[in-house]
């Protein structure tokens, strides 16, 4: 990571959270670790509660630096922590 | 892989562009090592109809970087369970028309059942697990869409779980 | 294949030239009709070895007529277990090389389940039940192959008996 | 059938039981309904006992006009009869 981008943490919307968010990406400036909640406190005041509704829904998962994770998480400086809806393939 | 397999040879490809089934087929015979006897393959296209609904466009979108991955870990999980030489998958994103290809598996072995069953595999787990996401457009409007029950139960059978995430 | 099934399209091909997946299954999708949405292949290969034996030709012999019929039987069974748009088997005779193609079984289908389970039982039943006469020649001279006691297994399976004949 | 062909029965052999009969085809003569035995014994006649003793092992399968039979069964002239060893496809 470059000291440039480790002040940050990029967040990454896909698919129907895209479309929620009206964004694909954020970028959250943060000074050292940071839990999950705080992240998401982070993101409140920047997103409108439809969309913070979406975020947290059930069937949402989460992906730190392309890694499925289950919360409680601490994420870090330079982190992509991406919002995943369900997904399908094939 | 056990330590007694020779390795298996794993590509995984997402692309805009087509594919042609002879010619990887071809590209396997003339990479593939040892006592190749059997290719199982699978070719998903998008279909007319979702239900009763007509399908005008499939848009499939990805996560650059992670969905390799998520198929690469389905191909090591087949290769654990079959001896296999080589694997392809090869799978498309962006606009797709009714009847294009979207998605290629190619499975390579000695012997034909491990072949069929490592095919199946990542195919099921590919409706489950690739991280990949679909957008149907049709006459009255666009839906995303997700992976069915039954698709679920297919994936939980091979571990003998419901497949309940 | 019940009333309510659309009628499938079956071709069965005995040849000595080679044969190209991808052409075939571009063929398939200019005819297919309905409600296409995954096609199940396998190619099968003269393997290197039989058991620790250099097999240096394989030669295929069959019966003219006959031959076609009873892979259109085999078909005809899997058309009655699953619903089927369209079957193309390709079976090479005459002289083949190791890893030259011997079989192409192409199954298609709306659903995925319905196209992988019977190109496999086709294959299954083919190794058992298809009218050809196989003989490899090596350095130690040649041999003719008869189906195994796992081929026989594998295709009793799909009827619940022993595969005894 | 043309009337030519109608008073012989054709019999075909494949593989190793071409081998071992040393032809593929052979023409019998009959004027009317033979019983398997009787074309049997009639093959007898211009056969060495070892091409025999192949085509009545227990594993060979007999054809009558392109179709599987059990004995006993009766061939008729213009009949085409075919000794099938062991098949294996795919």
């Amino acid at each position: 990571m470059s000291t440039v981008q480790a002040r940050e943490i990029r967040v990454l919307f896909f698919a129907s959270l895209r479309e929620a968010v009206e964004t694909d990406t954020l970028s959250i400036d943060i000074t050292g670790p940071v839990s999950l909640d705080e992240l998401l406190a982070r993101l409140k005041e920047r997103l409108p509660p439809t969309a913070m509704t979406a975020l947290t829904a059930e069937n949402v998962r989460l992906a730190v630096n392309q890694t499925l994770i289950n919360p409680p998480v601490m994420v870090q400086p330079g982190d992509e922590v991406a919002f995943l809806p369900p997904v399908t393939g094939g | 892989m056990t330590s007694n397999s020779p390795a298996c040879v794993v590509q995984v490809r997402i692309t805009e562009a087509d594919f042609d089934a002879g010619e990887e087929l071809q590209s396997l015979y003339a990479r593939a090592p040892g006592d190749l006897g059997a290719v199982a393959t699978f070719v998903g296209l998008v279909r007319d109809l979702a239900g009763d609904e007509p399908v005008s466009t499939l848009h499939l979108e990805h996560y650059p970087g992670m969905t390799e991955r998520s198929i690469e870990a389905i191909v090591e999980r087949a290769g654990e369970r079959w001896p296999l030489l080589d694997v392809l998958v090869v799978h498309r994103v962006g606009p797709l028309a009714p009847r294009a290809q979207i998605v290629y598996v190619q499975t390579a072995s000695s012997h034909r059942d491990a072949a069929f069953a490592a095919a199946e595999f990542i195919m099921d787990y590919l409706k489950t697990d690739a991280v990949f996401w679909k957008r149907e457009s049709g006459p009255s409007g666009e839906r995303w869409v997700e992976s069915t029950a039954a698709d679920r139960q297919r994936r939980g059978a091979w571990d003998g779980s419901d497949g309940a995430v």
